[in-house]
């Protein structure tokens, strides 16, 4: 039997053009920089509290991954929680038991994903174009419902669950985000489900040929993102305390934003949680080191675009440079 | 017969006339020649901006910065006219253009050169473009009365009593459509959308192309700057936030497809038409505002799925029947 | 001492009146900083971020104009936790996230001018609308339940309220919503627009379509913005309070507060420099003052101020 | 002379596609480019149409040396190319096609759309083609769009043709066709450059020949000097006999049949069997229905009616994984669209369809893939250096075999093998073929889509003739003629 290895021989210089480490290098600098500029940055209780502002879109992020390897796009998160948050403030003002709020709450956002999912593989429609539909579709769902009414109050769980923290140190939201990440992490890098995504993003019509159902695992990843959606809702609500349904305005993009900086290929088959969980820190740790500056939000979204641009873009130039140079 | 039947434009055209007789009986001061007028007004800058999205969108592209990059050269052409109310308004006009190219050239050097992909550029250029606004205007917003009566004439002018707006729609429509159609330019574009391995062959330079489509969609974005100011005689960071998602959607309304290469320039125009009447429709009629966003996206959605089943319906035959 | 005066959203004019108050609050107390603030959009999840980034800071006061009077709640109480001043103003938050809540003037006398300003402006007959801010703005809402009560009254029974739509607080979104109103309702003849973006897009719109001397506007607006609205006709009469004199109390209220001289309770009265004092009635709310109108005789005048 | 390269070099990232090759084209002549994948035959090329520079070296056109910087340089100095690739797009009309990147435009800069029309209407009327100048590209025919393409062309009125594999995907009837407008074209004193695998059509219609090997020339000379064996071993370096082995075994009983199949426009009345260790050819023209019964056979697309029997059971296949289940594996003619992800691993690829297998609960076994995958690559002997090398990089019979592999991953009892050596070269080839041979041996059976007639009477034991959806007739190819196969594949009887 010939011997052919598994990988070319591990030399310490391809670990520098691993995204991953760049993106971790990001990080650091950041930190660093940040712990510099503002004496308030290092300070325990801070950086957990700033964990709030990310986790609920950080677990969104994780679903979106999936879709965004697999060649597809969701534009309609966002309004997906605007649904549930509705159905989670309807359902608790009916009387209803905590755990049934709760499951009807997932299944709302369930069946917002699979709504998606089925038109999408049904019609055969690229996916950027039903999620734009829907997005005003849910969020004028929500919006017909509520009126100008809204919801204040929730199940004392769903309270705790958003605003609250294990052992008093560790939020539920942020735990909740970084076990999934390990799941997640898991289950795309290591079993045959993770591979198979990776195949449907890579060449959609030669999986469709391997007999991979490239269908079924579409609309289960769309149903999956708007299950995670509602997830995010039940914290998101359980923090603010309130829905109305402008809730979480704009978050598809913060969102898809965190997964393509972390080096998920837009065009799908490519990309890693790792990746993703770093960028998630790196916008995180910027966005709370620039607010502790006082700097307004619109100069985080200014900062925000040009990493996103500069981190794809950097490396390329400097390819093409090399390239020429060769 | 059959075949106009399953055109896509004359679908859309039926559409729109189902809901202009139906919003008729339902409102039958929705179809008098002055509010009908209105909508078109109402409707100019999104056909202008959908016109040249199409242009990007015929290279498999997309320009999600357009909302953006017009607010930013609102505000700047308005900041100025702050200071130099006595400048003459074509030079705001021509000013507005100018940026709005510049801005949309950033665009096509960071996709083209810099090879960072079209959602991602476009996407942060999204962010930052609207986040300048804020910086050089110091937050703040300049209102009616603070611009030049000047500025604000143009828009008012009519002809056949029909807006500035609209006939400013109606030459950008001939314009884009010989450039589309009748321009080794135009017909390029639709070459490199529709196979772009194979448009390297004949000799078309994705990248440049790349460019000047961008800078189209940003000259227009930044002519759209100076109109929609003018309209609304107000300029701010929120202004036009959020369009691009009308815009795109118009496009793909309008049967342009963003797998590229494919989509007429009149059905562009349709599906910003469309659009425009629903958005101007559902406040006549008697609906809850509430129910505009939710009913506007069902019907997107809907002329979405019509749209693409009458395309696949036209499969290739094998076999001869006999 | 740093005070952070928080607003709904940067860009708005009214606020950016309102900081240049804070400013001469702190200028007159002396030994103050004020950060101006607030999120790029005008949602409750971007204020809570600015909100917890202040809160990093131990900064000793908070005072803020609350984009959801709920959401915010729980961050306001937060702060206190830690140490913090927190007040509300201009638009409150609920009692558990605050100390006190300033509000610019009393809420029901805020609707009952408003009614009587439309009732001025266009006659006491025909129809007339709401073009409001966002449908779940807190202090529009309550302004509009005022008004409902207001409008009840007998005096008032040949107007007809037809309709209520929401601008958003975005000018062109506003400008759209009053195009709607013409076509839906050709004989409209009033629009109250308690919001000082919607009222100049709603005049706007009327001289646009020709409609001046047909359908009038009012509302709460800045006299600077509505100026040349008046000039046209579209505006007859509509009021607002000092925003500067609000920013002023509210930076004012929180020194005092925070540096331990008053508790904030009800009951309490508290001096804020030029403004007088300012007393603390149930639930620890407080009102500034009266609205104050403007018209064709005054406007110019004011127009220079705010 | 005609034309002459000198000492070109290109480069790419290092692979040294071409090395200081000369290439000499006389005036009036056809002149056949051999050699195998990969050898840079369309490297040349694309450094002759502009869309390549060359590295070093010299070109001189009419004695006078020239510098091709793009592809409109090129069509101005006379040279026109049919491209390996297709270089057709789809949603625009015949007229555009023809004219694409060089629309006529009238004094004003705008298209004379008009001119273009009827120079495209007339020059079709010469070649005698029964084409619209306004239908879409879409809308025709394989061999009507080679038509559109050696109009393209002919429409600029070049002085040198190429023509890179143009009868790859061709039937022989549309081969002669195309025959035919090359001898026409020589004598129209223009000279082409003709590339092909297909030495046999090589030998018939060209005057020169050069080889090149792994980017460098080997051998340049006039065909007459030369024959098939000689050029084959030109090309591999080696002799390479036995192009069709035959496989001696007894065919056993039917293991599967399909009766009454029918879907509508695509095709009716299928029925045909399928017997242990039996390779059953399919030939008809290209867009025959060939594929597109192997497509619903596999669960690609629905079937309107009919059914399937394997093993006298009758199955219902919905999705291409009931297929697989079943051990019935369909290899794609389009190997890189629908044959393999290219971005992944060559042990990725190997193992693609066997996820489940190598997996305990869904948790990936790295052992097993490398397992597999070495077993299949001692079987096909692909060219690897390690695993996780990327498929894309692998050259195109090198990715065939992958592709191969994939299937016997499976370890399938039918396969359905769909031009599986359209586009390789003839080592390559030769290499598939014998491993049908094998393939049979250890008892499979094998239904196999081919538009090369000499393939079908080599390898199979019987063939299924098709014309436009319709069985036309089986027949044992040890009692039949290729005359009669062309005849019935032509709907001539
Ligand atoms: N754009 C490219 N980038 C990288 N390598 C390339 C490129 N084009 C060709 N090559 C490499 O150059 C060599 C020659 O390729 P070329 O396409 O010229 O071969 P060919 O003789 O036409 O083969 P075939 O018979 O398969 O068409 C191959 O090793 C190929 O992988
Ligand atoms: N009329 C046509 N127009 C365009 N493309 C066609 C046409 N006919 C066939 N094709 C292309 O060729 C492929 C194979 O077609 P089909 O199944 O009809 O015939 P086939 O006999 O299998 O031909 P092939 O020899 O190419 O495999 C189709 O999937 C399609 O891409
Ligand atoms: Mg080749
Ligand atoms: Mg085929």
């Amino acid at each position: 039997m010939s011997l052919i290895p598994d990988k070319p021989p591990f030399k310490l210089l391809d670990i520098l053009y691993k995204k991953e480490f760049i993106l971790f290098v990001v990080l650091v600098s950041i930190l660093i920089i940040n712990s510099n500029i503002s004496p308030y940055f290092l300070d325990l209780y801070n950086l957990i509290d700033s964990t709030f502002l990310f986790s609920e879109k950080a677990i969104i992020a994780l679903t979106m991954t999936f879709v965004i390897i697999a060649r597809q796009i969701d534009l309609s998160v966002a309004s997906i929680i605007a649904v549930s948050s509705v159905v989670l403030g309807y359902t608790t003002s009916l009387g209803y038991d905590t755990w049934l709020v709760l499951l009807l709450t997932l299944l709302s956002g369930t069946l917002c994903g699979a709504f998606n999912g089925a038109i999408i593989t049904k019609f055969a429609i690229p996916s950027i174009i039903v999620t734009i539909g829907t997005m005003s579709l849910f969020r004028g769902l929500a919006y017909s419902f509520l009126e100008d009414s809204y919801y204040n109050k929730f199940p004392k769980l769903v309270g705790k669950l958003g605003g609250g923290y294990l052992y008093g140190y560790i939020p539920y939201a942020f735990l909740t985000f970084i076990l999934l990440a390990f799941v997640f992490a898991f289950i795309l890098h290591k079993t045959s489900i993770g591979k198979k995504i990776y195949s449907i993003g890579n060449n959609p019509d030669a999986a469709l040929y391997t007999g991979i159902a490239v269908d079924k695992y579409t609309f289960v990843l769309f149903t999956l993102n708007g299950l995670f959606s509602a997830i995010a809702a039940i914290f998101l609500s359980g923090r603010l305390s309130s829905v109305r349904p402008n809730i979480a305005f704009g978050w598809e993009l913060e969102i898809i934003t965190m997964v393509v900086l972390g080096g998920v290929y837009i065009y799908g088959g490519s990309g890693s949680i790792l990746g993703v969980v770093i960028s998630i820190f790196i916008l995180g740790m910027l966005s709370f080191g620039l607010g502790l500056l006082n700097v307004p939000g619109v100069g985080i979204i200014i900062f925000t675009g040009l990493l996103l641009i500069l981190s794809i873009g950097f490396p390329s130039f400097v390819r093409t440079l090399r390239r020429k140079n060769e | 017969m059959k075949k106009i039947l399953l055109n896509r434009d004359f679908i859309l055209f039926s559409i729109i006339l189902i809901i202009l007789i139906a919003v008729g009986f339902a409102n039958p001061l929705f179809i008098t020649p002055k509010s009908i007028s209105d909508v078109l007004t109402d409707t100019s800058i999104l056909i202008i901006l959908a016109l040249s999205q199409m242009i990007v969108i015929l290279i498999r592209a997309i320009d999600l910065s357009v909302a953006s990059n017009l607010a930013l050269s609102g505000m700047l052409i308005s900041l100025l006219s702050t200071v130099h109310p006595e400048l003459p308004v074509y030079y705001f006009i021509a000013l507005s253009c100018v940026i709005g190219t510049i801005l949309g050239v950033l665009n096509g050097i960071s996709i083209a050169i810099l090879k960072v992909p079209f959602i991602v550029t476009t996407l942060g250029t999204l962010s930052i473009y609207r986040g300048l606004i804020y910086f050089v205007s110091d937050g703040k917003q300049v209102y009616s009365n603070e611009f030049s009566e000047d500025f604000l004439a143009l828009i008012h002018f009519k002809f056949l009593s029909l807006s500035f707006l609209f006939w400013l729609a109606v030459v950008v429509f001939i314009l884009i459509y010989v450039l589309l159609n009748h321009t080794r330019f135009g017909r390029n574009l639709y070459s490199l959308g529709g196979n772009p391995d194979a448009a390297k062959y004949i000799g078309v330079n994705e990248n440049k192309y790349i460019i000047m489509a961008y800078s189209l969609s940003g000259f227009f974005a930044g002519l759209c700057g100076y109109l929609w100011v003018a309209r609304y005689s107000v300029a701010s960071t929120q202004i036009a936030i959020g369009f691009e998602l009308t815009v795109i959607s118009a496009c793909v309304v309008g049967g342009i497809s963003v797998m590229g290469g494919v989509g007429t320039v009149l059905g562009c125009v349709l599906g910003a038409l469309l659009i425009g009447l629903i958005r101007n429709a559902l406040p006549a009629v008697d609906i809850s505002q509430f129910w505009q966003l939710a009913i506007s996206g069902g019907i997107i959605l809907l002329a979405i799925i019509i749209n693409t089943k009458t395309e696949q319906r036209k499969e290739k035959t094998i076999m001869v029947e006999n | 001492m740093r005070i952070a005066l928080v607003v709904k959203g940067l860009g708005i004019g009214f606020f950016e009146a309102a900081a240049e108050g804070g400013e001469e609050a702190a200028k007159e107390i002396g030994g103050v900083e004020v950060i101006y603030t607030g999120p790029a959009t005008t949602t409750a999840e971007a204020q809570i971020e600015v909100i917890n980034s202040l809160i990093a800071q131990k900064v000793d006061a908070i005072a803020i104009s609350a984009n959801d009077r709920d959401a915010l709640a729980s961050i306001g109480k937060k702060a206190m936790d830690r140490g913090i001043t927190v007040i509300s103003w201009d638009s409150g938050i609920a009692e558990e996230g605050r100390i006190m809540n300033l509000d610019p003037s009393n809420t029901a006398l805020i609707g009952s001018s408003n009614i009587k300003w439309m009732k001025n402006s266009m006659g006491d007959e025909g129809e007339f609308a709401i073009l409001s801010a966002t449908s779940q703005a807190t202090n529009q809402n309550a302004w509009i339940e005022e008004m409902k009560k207001e409008h009840a009254k007998p005096e008032y029974s040949k107007m007809k309220w037809v309709d209520t739509v929401y601008g958003d607080d975005l000018f062109d979104k506003s400008y759209q919503e009053a195009l709607g109103l013409f076509k839906k309702h050709p004989n409209l003849k009033g629009i109250i627009a308690p919001t000082s973006v919607g009222i100049v897009a709603a005049a706007k719109a009327v001289e646009d379509q020709g409609l001046v001397g047909k359908v009038f506007v009012t509302g709460l607006g800045l006299p600077s913005e509505m100026k040349a609205h008046v000039k046209s006709g579209a505006a007859i009469q509509f009021g607002i309070w000092n925003p500067i004199d609000l920013g002023y109390s509210a930076v004012y209220l929180s020194h005092q507060i925070a540096s331990g001289a008053y508790t904030g309770q009800e009951g309490e009265c508290i001096p804020t420099g030029r403004m007088g004092e300012i007393c603390i009635g149930a639930g620890n709310n407080a009102a500034m003052a009266d609205p104050f109108i403007f018209d064709a005789s005054n406007i110019d005048k004011f127009a220079e101020i705010f | 002379m005609k034309l002459e390269l000198k000492n070109i070099s290109k480069n790419f990232h290092g692979v040294k596609a071409l090395q200081n090759v000369d290439f000499q084209l006389q005036e009036n002549s056809i002149h056949a480019l051999l050699g195998e994948n990969g050898a840079g035959k369309s490297t040349l090329v694309k450094i002759l149409c502009g869309v390549y520079q060359p590295d070093s070296g010299i070109i001189n056109l009419n004695n006078k040396q020239q510098s091709i910087p793009d592809p409109s340089a090129s069509l101005s100095l006379g040279i026109s190319a049919i491209h390996q690739e297709s270089v057709m797009f789809d949603e625009l009309s015949v007229t555009e096609n023809v004219f694409i990147g060089n629309h006529i435009t009238k004094s004003n800069g705008l298209v004379d759309w008009g001119l273009m029309q009827d120079k495209t209407n007339q020059l079709l009327k010469d070649l005698e083609a029964n084409i619209e100048p306004n239908e879409k590209i879409k809308d025709l025919s394989i061999a009507q769009r080679h038509i559109v393409q050696i109009s393209r062309s002919l429409i600029h009125d070049a002085d040198i043709v190429i023509m890179d594999e143009p009868t790859a995907s061709l039937s022989q009837k549309e081969i002669n066709e195309l025959y035919t407008i090359i001898r026409n074209l020589k004598k129209q004193n223009k000279s082409i450059i003709f590339i092909s695998h297909k030495l046999d059509e090589v030998i018939e219609v060209c005057d020169e020949f050069t080889v090149l090997r792994d980017g460098e020339l080997i051998k340049s000379d006039s065909i007459q000097n030369t024959n098939k064996d000689q050029l084959i071993t030109y090309m591999a370096g080696r002799e390479v006999n036995q192009i069709f082995p035959k496989n001696n075994v007894t065919i056993e009983n039917e293991i599967f049949e399909v009766r009454n199949l029918f879907k509508k426009t695509q095709f009716k009345d299928i029925n045909f069997n399928l017997r242990k260790k039996e390779i059953l050819g399919f030939y008809g023209l290209v867009g025959s229905g060939r594929t597109e019964i192997m497509k619903s056979i596999f669960g690609i697309t629905k079937l309107d009616e009919g059914e399937i029997l394997f093993k006298d059971q009758k199955i219902l296949i919905r999705k291409p994984s009931d297929a697989i289940d079943q051990g019935i594996v369909y290899l794609s003619e389009e190997r890189q669209q629908l044959g393999m992800t290219g971005l992944m691993s060559v042990k990725d690829n190997i193992n693609m369809a066997v996820m489940d297998r190598n997996s305990n609960f869904y948790v990936m076994n790295t052992l097993k893939e490398i397992k597999n995958s070495s077993a299949m690559q001692e079987k096909l002997n692909i060219k690897v250096s390690y695993w996780s090398q990327l498929t894309q990089s692998l050259s195109g019979g090198n990715q065939q075999k992958t592709v191969i592999a994939k299937w016997l991953s499976t370890k399938p009892e039918v396969l359905i093998l769909d031009e599986p050596t359209k586009g390789i070269d003839v080592r390559s080839k030769s290499a598939v073929h014998e491993f049908m041979g094998e393939l049979v041996e250890e008892g499979m059976s094998i239904m196999m889509i081919s538009s090369e007639l000499p393939e079908i009477l080599g390898m199979c034991d019987r063939v299924v003739v098709m014309y436009k959806g319709l069985i036309k007739d089986i027949l044992n190819v040890k009692e039949t003629s290729s005359e009669q196969i062309v005849k019935l594949a032509s709907g001539e009887s």
